[in-house]
């Protein structure tokens, strides 16, 4: 039989002023299965807190019911005075008879009869709480960072100088991403990999990291605290721990001209190769399409006849490592927009006008990058693509395929006005008397020193902005023709040109989406995972326990990146400094006798914290198919619980019998 | 209830904890008078909240009810009012084919922002089911006697 | 020597009832296509030319949902109510089948054999059931094979028997019949002809004793695989009678309510525990026929079963105590080599 | 002849064990509806029967636990029990490669035919293991209905005011005993416990009263959204004939109109229970 305490308190004249007190006790101690009901001038404060406890312990009391501000405001604290006393802190409800009642009812005989009616409701519903204890959730100390771009190497460093293992995954033969490519960074013109390359080696060498190059995730199992993920090795032909690094081997490589992915097809490389000279780890790749031995299975074995430390392993096979992982941090970032014709997304058409691939001079602003970079194919000399020559006037075209919901995306990749700014600024520093156009539909530079940056772009290094797009390019006796609009000055513009240089837009990498699928974590309709908030958990997501930073999330500059990457790690160590992972306990969970496995619940769950199982005897025989939440990963939020037809679905504190009681409670 | 003895609607709100709740939490904070007809049951998410409950509402003789919940992209849990959306649009077609009366089954988007919102939702509901008088087909139904 | 009735008078019997502020309930075409006895409003809306009805009049008697009494809590004083004093209106019940009547007797039993039910006896005591003997039956009538028949007149008190397009011969057959039919009917020369029921289509003693003896017989699954588990029959059938108690209201109060239930739902019989000893529909199948054919005979002497064919009608897949029971005994070699019990 | 066919294949599924039992029509008499029979020896093939009272839906046999004892199934489908057995496999209930589909064309059930037949779309079925057809040359004979045929019954009787609406309904619920028939034929209605028998908390009133029967009809057609397949089989079973169709045809419509839905039509299609669009439509929410 439940006995209730009941609290009704005055919040001075806030709750008094118009609701009638006395009258509320009275009348709520004739309600069945109260027990006691009192009032006092302030619940909260000590002395209230004090009765309640006391009156906890005199009238051992099965529930309580404090009416008086929002739950928001005060239901911890009355959890807590409750837990002081004894008694399960979940068998603690609040009536809402300030901010929903007295408040914003004036009329003493109709707040008071509302009052007494929310009374009645949590009255009833709390008959219905269940003890509940917090939920512990093993934890693996341990993050899987995937990317090895600035962002994933920031996060990694982090939670590897916080004293957390960090297993890092990178893709490419060299962590390092984009950023290692680029030549310097706005505002400040620094060099890029000087900056990097020393956090590059940082990694390499911290005891806290294991690094896995040219490696992929293969797919991931377990939930938040207890991810267990399988990583995919592939063949590298190079034996990492005999491997010296000397470049005998790349040295004396016949096959040379295969395009330099690094240098984005400006420059070539070997068949066996490190992707840049600071690359980490500073060990080679066979590139298997390339070799010639690894094409025949016979024949040339240059490198391995050079290499003294018997390093190279034409056997080599792909291998699959499992690693433990309390938190993943998803750093995958972006790739360009493909501007030629041929698209991936049927939505996209490209921008076959400017010719890209069709004229050797158009290029995108990645590859201008490896032209200005002193390590680029022209040893940072500004010479462009067809001839050798240095450009004596270069265009600019912003938002290529950026704010174009015609035939790009819609959004605005964010970096190219201030990188475009660089850009004119690199080119006119290294070509006296060179002439730097840039058409533009906006310029957007907000952040610490951008629109300084661009005002000296224009100012003071003499680079002509147009506002308006570029209708088409076209090429006339080693010229590119460019021809656009000045919508500022009312006039067509033409310009001929030595080179183009597109600021294409950014979009997620490659394979992110199976990447994604893995995680469950949701993205939206370009490709760019979904945070869990937009404003209040912004490196969250909603898989528990996986975050994510940098350009996978959305277009962003080093800086933005970076403070994400520490942030993701922040929370990532902020879930470390515990010895186990406590959750809410008022979570949805499944009655396994009446489930009928329909699986809409797994459908329709928000976090995929239901599961497709299995019923067993004891003894492991099979019993029946189930649907079953994984506490690690619930939330709370009872959206299965309304999608479950035969109600097998239940959310602790918020179950069907005490809502349905609660309604019931205002039938007359 | 009082002196003009008119009728004096009953209505039952179902509200999420994150937006609408504090909705008319900020309505209180801001001193914003309203009907006092109003008896919210608060809900995690409008995710939770099933079409059963709107039955029961009736049933418990409600005159109206609300159904309100996080704004597109607000939701706490990020897609419980998408499922809550999608099972009114399918519902209502449901209520309607049996005749019940959808000017007193009420949807909004209150956010934790909207206290404006959720007095003026709240006196407008009272205001029209005022008009309309008490549900009494469905209390009839309601009568519980063989 | 008949007493006869003109149609013409049997419907001016049946609005003076309503007018006198009775309620008459007959056998009325409540949608196209479906004849069911319901409450009249007035005689004109009374059907001819049916066999049978898709419900049966238990439900003017055994409510499917009946308040016992409603309940008050405040603090902690409880506060019952009765109901079952509340008076119900005088029921006149015309053009029932002779196989609906039949049950009354049966029901009269169960409801005061060992208890009273006040509920079944008040109604009983108000009403008044006129029959009507059939004159055509169809393939799922079996009335004769269970003792009863087209004039049968257990549960009737007054029966009446078509003579020609236009007027009936009554047979009134106790106190209740005569003071209805008093003064209304004109004596006259010709005697209907009672036409004969439906051909015997099973030995019902032998059904009897195959319940008795068949209890783990496989029989009971395979034949009735295909029954679906729901209630049509129980409900439809004039001689069914389980019910469930169940309180409906909130902590405040509320009423205690009497529901028709049912044995072929899995749920009659299942324990809190999660265990059911019934959980095969084939169980509950042989549950459903051998308290018609053994239980109830055992207790009480009579079938629990007037041969309605109401279960047959009815059944989605076909499936009533006729079809099962002819099952059975084309299953078992000879009917005769069986000893009657 | 469609139903030597039948027998045929029968007897040789049943020999050669690709299926331990064969779900199909069964009759007493001509003229009499069908009801499911369940052939477990080659022999008893010719028990099978195929004409137009072959009317009940045997998708709804395979959720019985006595039906799942006798082994693996092949179960004989029209083209709109079909729509059944997709949804079934969308759900879970069933594993399509642990049963084996006999399609068998159909041009109209019951006499005369049932409502449902008037706009059938789907004559042949056409994702079975074998389809039998009449002859060779209806193989080009599946007849495509508009979607307004689909949902005319609807219309007119949405053309009635609310008040008469809600009128006719009291009066269809007002017959309602609670048998269950509707939800024990029904190829959908799965559920282990039916809400409506769950007591804590009593969802749905016990009570035939109109409270509870109104309670119980709106759940059961709205557990149905979107997954009803619209074999009208609750409709048939219905011995108070309430017309439950009707419910259905609403919600169908619904499912139609804003997802361009049709349950059970495309076996690769994401149904909409359980799921969302960003784009859903919200011109009701205020």
């Amino acid at each position: 039989m439940a006995r209730i305490g009941v609290f009704t308190c005055w919040c001075g004249e806030n709750v008094a002023r118009h609701v009638d007190i006395e009258k509320v006790t009275e009348t709520v101690a004739q309600m069945p299965g109260v027990r006691c009901s009192i009032n006092y001038k302030y619940m909260c404060s000590d002395p209230g807190q004090a009765q309640i406890r006391d009156k906890i312990q005199s009238e051992r009391l099965t529930g309580l019911v404090v009416a008086s501000c929002s739950p928001h405001m005060h239901l911890k604290t009355f959890r807590k005075a409750a837990q002081t006393a004894g008694l399960n802190p979940y068998l603690v409800e609040m009536a809402n008879i300030r901010e929903h009642c007295s408040w914003v009812h004036h009329n003493r005989e109709e707040a008071t009869a509302k009052a007494l009616d929310l009374i009645r409701m949590s009255v009833e519903k709390v008959k219905r709480d269940h003890e509940l204890v917090p939920i512990r959730v093993p934890l693996t100390r341990r993050a899987l960072v995937i990317g090895g771009g600035v962002a994933g190497i920031q996060a990694a460093l982090d939670i590897a100088d916080a004293g957390h293992e960090v297993a890092l995954v990178e893709r490419e033969p060299s962590i390092g991403g984009k950023m290692a490519g680029l030549s310097e960074t706005f505002p400040t013109l620094d060099c890029s990999q000087c900056i990097l390359t020393p956090r590059m080696v940082e990694v390499g060498q911290h005891p806290n990291i294991k690094l896995y190059t040219y490696s992929e995730v293969e797919s991931v199992e377990g939930y938040v605290g207890n991810f267990k993920i399988t990583i995919r090795q592939k063949a590298r032909y190079v034996d990492m721990v005999k491997c010296t690094g000397c470049g005998d081997c790349w040295n004396s490589c016949p096959i040379k001209k295969n395009l330099s992915e690094f240098d984005c097809g400006m420059g070539f490389r070997k068949a066996i190769y490190i992707p840049f000279p600071q690359a980490v780890p500073a060990r080679p790749v066979i590139d298997r399409l390339a070799c010639t031995r690894l094409k025949r299975g016979t024949g040339c074995g240059l490198c391995e006849k050079k290499c003294q430390a018997k390093a190279i392993n034409f056997a080599d096979e792909d291998k699959l490592v499992v690693e433990q992982a309390g938190a993943v941090i998803v750093a995958t970032g972006y790739k360009l927009y493909n501007i030629a014709k041929e698209q991936d997304n049927a939505q996209l058409s490209g921008y076959g006008e400017y010719g890209y691939g069709k004229y050797k001079d158009v290029i995108d602003a990645l590859q201008f990058e490896r032209l200005v970079s002193a390590s680029g194919p022209t040893g940072g000399e500004i010479k462009r693509p067809s001839d050798g020559k240095i450009p004596q006037s270069v265009v600019f075209i912003k938002c290529v395929g950026s704010r174009d919901n015609a035939k790009g995306l819609a959004y605005c990749s964010k970096i190219c006005c201030m990188y475009t700014a660089k850009h004119t600024m690199l080119y006119k520093h290294k070509t006296p008397g060179g002439e730097a156009h840039v058409f533009y539909m906006d310029i957007r530079a907000g952040g610490k020193a951008y629109d300084e940056f661009v005002r000296r772009a224009i100012e003071q290094d003499g680079a002509k902005y147009y506002r308006g797009r570029v209708s088409k390019i076209t090429e006339e006796n080693g010229k590119l023709i460019v021809r656009g609009a000045d919508t500022l000055a009312g006039a067509p513009v033409t310009i001929e040109a030595d080179m183009v240089v597109l600021a294409v837009a950014m979009r997620p990498a490659d394979g992110v989406h199976a990447l994604a699928q893995k995680l469950n974590v949701g993205y939206d309709e370009f490709g760019f995972l979904s945070e869990s908030h937009p404003k209040l958990r912004p490196v969250e997501t909603n898989a528990a326990g996986v975050f994510i930073c940098g350009a996978c999330h959305a277009p962003k500059d080093i800086p933005e990146a970076v403070a994400q990457a520490s942030a993701a790690a922040g929370k990532t160590l902020v879930m470390f400094g515990r010895e186990e992972l406590t959750r809410e306990p008022e979570i949805a969970r499944i009655n396994e006798q009446t489930c009928a496995a329909c699986y809409t619940c797994v459908r329709g769950c928000p976090y995929t914290a239901i599961e497709r199982a299995e019923t067993l005897t004891p003894k492991g025989v099979h019993v029946k198919y189930t649907a079953r939440v994984n506490e690690g990963l619930c939330m709370g939020c009872g959206t299965c619980v309304a999608l479950c037809p035969s109600k097998s679905a239940e959310l602790e504190g918020f179950t069907e019998q005490q809502i349905y009681s609660m309604v019931e409670s205002l039938m007359t | 209830m009082n002196e003009t003895n008119r009728f004096e609607p009953r209505i039952i709100a179902y509200v999420c904890n994150w937006c609408t709740y504090l909705g008319a939490d900020l309505a209180g904070t801001n001193r914003l008078e309203y009907p006092a007809n109003v008896r919210i049951i608060r809900f995690p998410c409008t995710g939770r909240i099933d079409f059963n409950l709107i039955v029961k509402a009736f049933e418990a003789g409600a005159d109206a009810v609300l159904v309100s919940g996080c704004h597109p992209g607000d939701c706490h849990y990020t897609a419980g009012n998408y499922h809550a959306r999608r099972r009114w649009m399918l519902f209502r077609q449901l209520l309607d084919t049996l005749g019940i009366d959808l000017n007193r089954i009420h949807f909004t988007w209150i956010s934790a922002a909207e206290g404006r919102k959720w007095a003026q939702v709240v006196t407008g509901i009272t205001e029209q089911t005022r008009q309309m008088g008490p549900y009494t087909a469905y209390r009839e139904i309601a009568r519980a006697s063989a | 020597m008949s007493e006869i009735i003109t149609h013409a008078e049997l419907r001016r019997l049946m609005d003076d009832w309503i007018a006198r502020g009775g309620e008459v309930i007959g056998p009325a075409a409540v949608k196209p296509d479906l004849v069911q006895y319901a409450r009249l409003e007035s005689a004109g809306l009374m059907l001819s030319g049916y066999i049978h009805p898709a419900n049966s009049i238990k439900e003017f008697f055994f409510p499917r949902s009946e308040i016992l009494y409603r309940y008050k809590f405040t603090g902690k004083k409880i506060e019952l109510s009765d109901v079952v004093n509340d008076p119900v209106k005088p029921m006149l019940i015309m053009g029932a089948r002779p196989c609906d009547a039949s049950m009354l007797p049966i029901l009269d039993r169960v409801f005061n054999w060992d208890y009273k039910d006040n509920f079944y006896d008040k109604r009983r005591d108000a009403a008044t059931v006129v029959t009507m003997a059939c004159t055509e039956h169809d393939d799922a009538c079996f009335c004769t094979s269970v003792g009863c028949g087209p004039a049968a007149e257990q549960g009737s008190d007054a029966l009446l028997i078509r003579l020609g397009e236009d007027a009936f011969e009554v047979r009134c057959l106790t106190g209740k019949g005569r003071a209805l039919f008093q003064g209304k009917t004109q004596p006259g020369e010709r005697t209907a002809e009672i036409p004969p029921g439906p051909p015997l289509k099973f030995d019902a003693d032998f059904v009897r004793k195959f319940t008795r003896d068949n209890f783990d017989n496989p029989i009971w699954g395979e034949l009735t695989l295909r029954c679906a588990g729901c209630a049509a029959c129980a409900y439809t059938c004039p001689t069914c009678h389980c019910f469930d108690i169940v309180d409906e209201g909130n902590a405040y109060g509320g009423a205690r309510v009497k529901n028709w239930d049912c044995c072929q739902f899995s749920m009659f019989t299942q324990h809190a525990s999660g265990h059911n000893p019934r959980s095969a529909q084939g169980q509950r199948q042989r549950q459903r026929l051998s308290h018609k054919f053994a239980i109830y005979p055992d207790k009480f002497g009579e079938i629990l079963c007037t041969g309605c064919g109401n279960c047959g009608r009815i059944c989605p897949v076909g499936l009533g105590v006729l079809t099962v029971l002819e099952e059975i005994s084309n299953a078992t070699p000879s009917l005769e080599s069986v000893e009657p019990v | 002849m469609i139903v030597d066919q039948l027998r045929e294949l029968c007897a040789r599924l049943l020999s050669e064990g690709t299926a331990q039992v064969v779900i199909g029509y069964g009759q007493a008499a001509p003229g009499k509806p069908a009801y499911p029979v369940f052939i477990r020896r080659a022999e008893d093939a010719d028990q099978l029967v195929w004409n137009d009272q072959c009317m009940t839906n045997l998708a709804a046999t395979l959720k019985r636990r006595e039906v799942k004892a006798l082994g693996k199934p092949a179960v004989i489908v029209k083209g709109c029990d079909e729509r059944a057995l997709i949804m079934l496999a969308k759900e879970s209930q069933i594993v399509r490669a642990n049963i084996y589909v006999i399609g068998v064309e159909c041009n109209g059930a019951g006499r005369p035919a049932m409502a449902k037949c008037a706009s059938c779309d789907v004559h042949v079925p056409r994702w079975t293991d074998t389809v039998i057809r009449e002859t060779e040359s209806q193989a080009a004979a599946v007849r495509t209905t508009p979607s307004s045929a689909r949902y005319a019954d609807l219309e007119a009787f949405m053309r009635k005011t609310p008040e008469a609406r809600l009128a006719f309904w009291r009066a269809e619920f007002g017959r309602c005993v609670k048998c269950y028939a509707c939800r024990q034929v029904c190829p959908l209605c799965y559920c282990e416990r039916c809400i409506a028998d769950k007591n804590r908390p009593c969802v749905i009133d016990t009570s035939a009263t109109p409270k509870g029967n109104f309670a119980w009809h709106i759940t059961r057609a709205f557990h149905l959204a979107a997954r009803c397949a619209g074999c009208d089989e609750c409709a048939r079973a219905c011995p108070a004939h309430i017309d439950l169709r009707l419910l259905n045809l609403a919600l169908a419509a619904a499912a139609e109109d804003h997802f361009g839905w049709r349950a059970g039509m495309d076996p690769e299609a994401e149904p909409p229970a359980g799921a969302y669009s960003l784009k859903d439509k919200e011109d009701f929410i205020g």
